[in-house]
């Protein structure tokens, strides 16, 4: 019982904006990928992939979604970035009982108060972040904290999540100051942090604000006059687009490392081949992984029913080259080993896109810790 | 009469839909002082800014030594030797009365150098600092007329350079357009006040909507005052 | 004769359209179309370009989220409220704006909805970045169910013509005909006696009261009030669709928001290629089209008249 | 002096720009019924005085009275409200509105629902017919539906005086009426402003001496902002210091 | 020692000396598009695009042709400014006679197309420029670290604005902009080619633009919408400086420059929001801005 007779696929993410690289047409591709992998059709249906672009406006992408499931048979909604609009998304696939998996949007509430039984978080959640970068900082003896905060929801979601974390390993937070977002200059706010004395300078912002912030952080001797920075959210991408040079000794969780074994490696390899030369990152082996499950639970329940299809998701074991150790939980999160990485110094790097060295696998208990009580699903 | 320096021939010009000249013909030879003379709106500084090409839509024919200008723009004519000293005065409120004085290029040798300028003019000398627009009204004319005799233009076109004058000055004024012209420069002239035309020009011609519809050579001015009088409606 | 049938087909497709055309894509050009007539009775009929309209739009669509949401307000109800919070602030705007001229009247009420913008960023009612998710639409009158689209539609459609209703009466009033002068030339009509200051600023609060229900039922709509409503590129989006579909005309906005939002809707997947193309039109309506879509077409109709009539 | 003889007086009204004095100690009064011009070379301040006098421009100092009320300080809109109307210098219609509707838009403020947006435009047909009167007065009937931009000039000076006469003002300011007109277009304006004169008072600027002559019963000559003269037409005109700032030519 | 609502005056210099580096940059781009409202009388949208365009010619000088920034703060600029007398000539010598919307609109539409195609060949998560050699490392001033490259933009805008404002304001050419921004025509009457002037003016200012583009480069990552972000704040600083005010310019971006530095400190939510603030509060008291006359 395929509805439409297509499994249609909807990426909906942001195709040009601020975070049009980390998953963008990359996304796609990697959905794609996914459906080529999985044969292109699923009991004995045709699957297909649509995509488009959100601009990170939750009007923009509600009104896509809206028409996706009304008048175009999508299935299921991938990818989408940007918080607002992932919660947005949530909203209209559980009210219209589509599958939503995502897998680039940090907000923890997807499976918090957000949470449906239809949606899916799949590849990080600003707790995972903070449980990976901040307890692993303070563990290294980086105690006090002053964190640069973008001024939106995203940004207050990650200071919060990473200052409780630090605070519970005995950690200090000696100050915050909130951005606009989107900022450009960020030497006052570094320089404010440089003022607070603190040991480590938290960025809890994202994309371009979190690369200029690294930039300006260099060019100010900050972190050669001893304090450390910890990107709270930084993709493979970013990195790239920083220079080595400017961002080693970065330390950051995520999700995926295309370096990171030989099954990671051999996948990565074939997307580059497709991306232009550009390794996936975390978000985007994120939305294979999940298309690729949940192509498989199609298959296993013998519908695309959205809830069905999600409760044989939870049932079936989680295991590819991007999910270790990994399960979905009823809550709808994907509970999977994380890691937290250094980025290289130059002379350490043997080539392009070699930019990470593993310092510490995460467990995923560990990075998601338990469910949330304000999610219903989280009581059965 | 010497040497024709210009010939206007049926000329039409056009402010957007009003039809202001309507065939304007007229000759000046060289080292001539020629006076428009005419009412209030009868077309007499359309006529000049035609002729510096100001004017957005013209027709007919405006040669200038032989030149026809009537395609060309006004930076173009202007650097064949003809420059306007325009009804307002055109002084910049942004630059000080040196500024406005050197501001027009030197478009032909044998312009007036500034030493003499100040010889006619003295009282721009002592106020070569000051802001344009805060000199008397005689003193922006003088300004005015002064700043096109250093360009070395043989051709000046002078729209009513005594109006609002006190009269001392329209005398001082008089004396200078009689000195360019002994010279050797042509002056085309527009004037209301026709007494003092009637002291510094060769001929003059009466304009009326738009046409020249009369020729008076200053010689004959005694004797055809009447008709003049009617003409300007005195 | 040819206008009443006119009339009675495009109430027909009116109608008809959510049957055709995906619903939820119709009400939001819809709400669109309200907006930009809105704005257009500014900028069309006073002369005044404001560059500040998105704070209206906002403002009255956090009004309403918040009312429905949080208050339990019933949708008629929500959208008053944010309709009557637009004509607040509209009313505060203009009369700082409203002594200003061209460029400086678009700048001040630029600088002011960037203060709306900042408060709705900051003030913890509006959700910040997350705005206002998941607004009950409620039921209308307490019976209509407003979760069915093809009723909803019905509603907003009904809004739409209210409000269109509303200008068109205004523009053709004895109140239409004083601002009409006035933006012809404002001086005579202070010397006629006048006192054009007022006029101006009745039309900016009808102009911000109007955009703002185009807010609040744009709310209704997507279920979601968000920061974009309030953002300077809201207010620049209204402007390119009033010129593109004709300023000064009644249709001419109308024509132009559903442009504008046919591109943004069916272009979705082409990425920067939409704003390349928005940019192409801009740069091709001011260079060649400069009375928009609906202006061009009246300037023909009326040039073949005057053919007609000269030849016949 | 008293006031009730005069309907305008000005106490030593002076404009200043920026150090320049376009207008500068001007005593004028204006007397009940009559035709009042104010003439004088260019840039000698009568425009200024006129904007002064309808507060289009703040006086620098001095005083402008109105039936004996102050009105210094007046706003424009005000102004005409209390019967003192303007024409402009630079003709002043809607250029996008039909001849009736220009006139009609003087009419209609008496009505009292200009603010009344919800109201059809239709309820101003009622001014129709005094429209059409006033249309007649100044000889445009004939294009009562055009639009007020398409007219020639001469004839939008018409339109405007017809506009202006609207308002049914007791005091009337016109600023060269007849500057742009045709010899026939001048004979008729100056008719029509000679009718509607007998029951006002008239103040206007004008450089056509035929028209002065006719029309004005009293002269005032400025020049460089001051008051030259006053007079009637023929003790200005055989002023020596009117004729050589103004008239310009000898006598004779 | 005294402190401003516990700030201590270092922490307080530093970051007015902060604010100073972010108004050279405002300054820099205000003057361009002051100097083309003065003489074009449109109000240039597509500065901030401009802008960006100047970065990312210096970034493909570097990755194309190996040429380096000092080169690059030359030549970028003399592209810019060619590019710019092409639009000039092209489209906006059609508008001068009307109204000032109009102009408004093509260059907003012309800014939406720089940035789509950039944003569509390159991406948005930026390029990396480095610090030329020369400028690396920095002085420790005791209160703060200030970069060499910072001191370095500060000093390169300080110098082109007042370059600029000498041009204008002291020389011959400057008496020909100065006096064809309050008549064309008889400028143009005295022989002067005063269109070609404008065309000129306008690649002129537009180089600033490409200018404050290549500074940006290394300090802020190259990146199609570095401009569209900050256009809104540079209108906002001309305007309040007083349209077509070349001093007015210069003296409002350094000045509000160095505002938002303490904004960032005292309430750094608001920090982008100030400007706006200052400017309904300037219009309201001053309708022609600060330095503005009234036209
Ligand atoms: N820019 C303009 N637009 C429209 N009409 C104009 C313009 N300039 C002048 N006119 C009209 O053209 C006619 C001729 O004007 P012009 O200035 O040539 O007259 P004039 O003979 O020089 O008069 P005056 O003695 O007042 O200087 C007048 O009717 C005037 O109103
Ligand atoms: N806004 C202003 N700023 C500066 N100077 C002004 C202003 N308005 C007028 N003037 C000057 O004031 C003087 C008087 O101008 P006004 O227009 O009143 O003269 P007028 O007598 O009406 O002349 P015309 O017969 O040419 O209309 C002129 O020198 C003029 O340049
Ligand atoms: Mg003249
Ligand atoms: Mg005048």
């Amino acid at each position: 019982q395929v509805s439409d007779d297509v499994v249609k696929i909807g990426v909906l993410n942001d195709q040009s904006g601020t975070y049009a690289d980390l998953a963008g047409p990359g996304s796609t591709l990697a959905a794609q990928m996914a459906v080529e992998d999985f044969g292109g059709t699923v009991l004995g249906k045709k699957i297909e992939v649509v995509f488009a672009d959100h601009q990170n406006k939750p009007d923009v992408g509600s009104s896509i979604v809206n028409r996706w499931i009304d008048a175009e048979q999508v299935d299921v909604v991938v990818d989408v970035p940007t918080s607002s609009v992932a919660l947005a998304v949530q909203e209209i696939t559980n009210r219209k009982g589509k599958v939503h998996l995502n897998s680039t949007a940090a907000t923890s509430d997807l499976t918090g108060k957000a949470c449906s039984p239809t949606g899916v978080h799949w590849t990080y959640s600003t707790t995972a972040l903070a449980n990976g970068t901040g307890k692993a900082i303070v563990a290294q003896g980086g105690k006090n904290w002053f964190f640069l905060t973008a001024d939106y929801a995203f940004g207050h979601a990650l200071e919060r999540d990473v200052s409780k974390v630090v605070k519970e390993a005995g950690g200090e937070v000696k100050g915050v100051v909130r951005h606009p977002f989107p900022n450009q200059d960020f030497s006052s706010f570094l320089l404010q942090a440089q003022a607070s004395g603190a040991q480590v300078i938290g960025l809890a912002n994202a994309g371009a604000d979190t690369i200029n912030s690294i930039k300006q952080a260099g060019e100010f001797g900050i972190t050669q006059a001893g304090q450390k920075l910890a990107g709270l959210l930084v993709f493979l991408s970013d990195i790239h687009s920083l220079g080595l040079d400017t961002a080693q000794g970065l330390q950051l969780t995520t999700g995926f490392y295309w370096d990171m074994d030989d099954e990671a490696r051999a996948w990565s390899k074939k997307f580059a081949a497709r991306h232009n030369g550009a390794m996936p990152t975390m978000a985007q082996a994120g939305v294979y992984s999940a298309v690729a499950h949940y192509l498989k639970a199609i298959k296993e329940a013998g519908t695309d029913d959205g809830k069905k299809v999600v409760d044989k998701m939870k049932e079936l074991p989680v295991k590819d080259f991007f999910a270790r150790n990994a399960s979905l939980r009823a809550d709808g999160r994907m509970v999977h080993d994380m890691y937290l990485v250094e980025v290289k110094k130059p002379s350490e790097s043997k080539g392009p896109w070699d930019y990470y060295k593993v310092l510490r696998t995460i467990s995923g208990e560990e990075a998601y810790g338990p469910m949330s009580p304000a999610c219903s699903l989280a009581k059965g | 009469m010497a040497e024709v320096l210009l010939k206007v021939s049926d000329l039409q010009a056009f402010y957007g839909e009003s039809h202001i000249l309507h065939g304007m013909n007229l000759e000046v030879g060289q080292g001539e002082v020629v006076t428009l003379l005419g009412r209030n709106g009868a077309g007499k500084t359309t006529t000049l800014r035609a002729i510096m090409g100001m004017v957005g839509q013209r027709s007919g024919s405006i040669a200038f030594e032989g030149t026809e200008t009537i395609g060309l723009p006004s930076n173009k004519i202007a650097r064949l030797g003809v420059a306007l000293c325009p009804e307002e005065r055109g002084i910049f409120a942004s630059l000080n009365v040196e500024e406005n004085l050197l501001l027009p290029p030197v478009v032909k040798p044998g312009g007036m150098p500034l030493e003499e300028i100040f010889d006619l003019f003295p009282n721009l000398k002592t106020r070569l600092k000051s802001q344009g627009t805060k000199l008397s009204g005689g003193e922006q004319q003088m300004l005015a007329i002064g700043r096109i005799l250093r360009t070395g233009a043989n051709l000046l076109l002078l729209d009513e350079p005594t109006e609002g004058l006190a009269p001392v000055i329209v005398q001082q004024i008089g004396a200078v357009i009689r000195k360019l012209k002994e010279k050797g420069l042509t002056i085309l002239l527009v004037e209301q006040n026709f007494h003092f035309a009637a002291t510094v020009s060769d001929r003059h011609y009466i304009v009326e909507h738009g046409r020249v519809i009369d020729m008076i050579p200053n010689a004959e001015v005694e004797t055809q005052l009447d008709k003049l009088h009617t003409y300007l409606g005195v | 004769m040819i206008r009443i049938l006119g009339l009675v087909v495009l109430v027909a497709a009116a109608l008809a359209a959510p049957y055709f055309f995906y619903p939820i894509f119709l009400m939001k050009a819809l709400c669109f179309a309200l907006f930009a007539c809105a704005f257009n009775l500014l900028l069309g009929y006073v002369g005044l370009l404001s560059f500040g309209h998105a704070a209206f739009l906002g403002t009255a669509a956090y009004i309403t989220g918040h009312s429905m949401k949080v208050l339990g307000l019933p949708p008629e109800l929500g959208i008053l409220a944010g309709t009557a919070a637009a004509a607040l602030v509209g009313l505060v705007f203009g009369w700082l704006a409203i002594r200003r001229q061209g460029i400086y009247f678009a700048m001040i009420t630029l600088a002011l909805s960037q203060m709306i913008f900042f408060y709705a960023l900051q003030a913890p009612f509006t959700g910040g970045e997350d705005g206002i998710q998941a607004i009950p639409r409620g039921y209308l009158l307490g019976f209509i169910d407003l979760t069915s689209e093809i009723a909803l539609y019905h509603f907003v459609l009904a809004i739409f013509v209210f409000g269109w209703l509303v200008i068109y009466r205004t523009i053709h009033s004895p109140f239409g005909q004083v601002l009409k002068a006035i933006r012809e030339n404002e001086p005579r009509a202070i010397s006629l006696g006048y006192r054009t200051d007022h006029y101006k600023l009745v039309a900016f609060v009808l102009s911000a009261a109007l955009s703002g229900m185009a807010g609040s039922t744009k709310t209704l709509v997507f279920q979601l009030a968000s920061l974009t409503d309030v953002h300077w590129h809201m207010s620049g989006e209204v402007v390119l669709m009033t010129l593109l579909g004709g300023m000064g005309t009644v249709f001419g906005p109308v024509v132009g928001a559903f442009l504008v939002v046919s591109i943004q809707n069916y272009l979705a997947q082409m990425g920067s290629w939409v704003t390349i193309i928005q940019g192409g039109i801009f740069v091709v309506c001011v260079l060649l089209f400069r009375r928009g879509i609906v202006g061009e077409f009246l300037a023909l109709v009326r040039k073949l008249r005057e053919k007609q009539a000269r030849t016949g | 002096m008293a006031s009730g003889e005069f309907v305008l007086e000005t106490d030593d009204l002076s404009k200043e720009f920026k150090g320049f004095f376009a207008v500068r100690g001007v005593n004028l009064r204006v007397r009940k019924g009559d035709v009042h011009a104010l003439i004088g070379p260019n840039g000698a301040g009568k425009t200024t005085v006129f904007n002064l006098l309808t507060k289009f421009l703040t006086p620098t100092s001095g005083r402008i009275l109105y039936k004996g009320e102050d009105i210094t300080r007046t706003s424009p809109a005000d102004i005409a409200r209390k019967g003192m109307v303007r024409s402009f210098q630079i003709s002043a219609v809607f250029p996008h509105l039909s001849l009736l509707e220009n006139v009609r838009i003087a009419l209609q403020r008496e009505l009292g629902t200009s603010f009344h947006f919800w109201k059809s435009d239709a309820s101003l047909a009622a001014l129709n017919d005094r429209a059409e009167v006033l249309l007649d007065a100044v000889g445009l009937t004939e294009f009562r539906s055009h639009m007020a931009g398409d007219l020639p000039y001469g004839r939008k000076r018409a339109l405007e005086i017809a506009t202006t006469l609207a308002l049914d003002p007791e005091m009337l300011l016109l600023d060269e009426p007849t500057a742009g007109m045709t010899h026939e277009d001048i004979v008729r304006i100056t008719e029509l402003i000679g009718k509607v004169a007998q029951n006002r008072t008239v103040l206007m600027v004008e450089h056509n001496l035929s028209v002065v002559s006719n029309l004005s019963n009293i002269i005032t000559v400025l020049q460089r902002g001051e008051i030259l003269a006053e007079g009637s037409y023929d003790e200005v005109s055989k002023m020596p210091e009117v004729i050589s700032a103004y008239l310009g030519t000898g006598n004779g | 020692m005294f402190e401003l609502l516990g700030i201590p005056p270092q922490v307080l210099f530093g970051q007015l000396l902060l604010g100073l580096i972010n108004g050279a940059f405002y300054a820099t781009l205000s003057l361009g598009l002051a100097l083309i409202f003065g003489l074009l009388n449109i109000i240039n949208f597509a500065h901030g695009a401009l802008y960006m365009m100047g970065a990312f010619v210096a970034w493909l000088l570097l990755n194309m042709l190996g040429i380096g920034y000092w080169p690059s703060l030359f030549l970028a600029p003399v592209l810019v400014g060619l590019f710019g007398i092409l639009l000039e000539k092209t489209m906006l010598s059609r508008l001068y006679k009307l109204d000032h919307l109009y102009g408004l609109l093509l260059t907003f539409g012309l800014a939406l197309m720089i940035e789509g195609l950039f944003r569509q060949m390159y991406g948005v998560s930026g390029l990396p420029y480095p610090i030329p050699d020369a400028l690396k490392g920095g002085q420790n001033l005791g209160f703060m670290f200030l970069p060499n490259y910072r001191s370095w933009v500060v000093v390169a805008s300080l110098l082109i604005c007042f370059a600029t404002w000498f041009l204008i304001e002291r020389t011959k050419l400057g008496s020909y902009l100065r006096a064809a921004t309050e008549n064309p025509a008889l400028v143009q009457a005295f022989g002067i080619n005063v269109p070609r002037m404008i065309t000129l003016t306008y690649g002129f200012g537009v180089a600033l633009a490409g200018f404050a583009g290549v500074l940006a480069a290394p300090i802020y990552s190259v990146n199609p919408l570095m401009g569209s972000n900050l256009i809104i704040v540079v209108f906002a600083v001309v305007v309040i400086g007083g349209m077509g005010s070349i001093m007015g310019a210069i003296l409002t971006g350094f000045g509000l420059g160095m505002v938002e530095g303490l904004t960032k400190v005292f309430y750094p939510e608001a920090s982008n929001t100030v400007i706006f603030i200052i400017m309904a509060i300037v219009l309201v008291l001053k309708p022609a801005g600060l330095f503005g006359r009234a036209r």
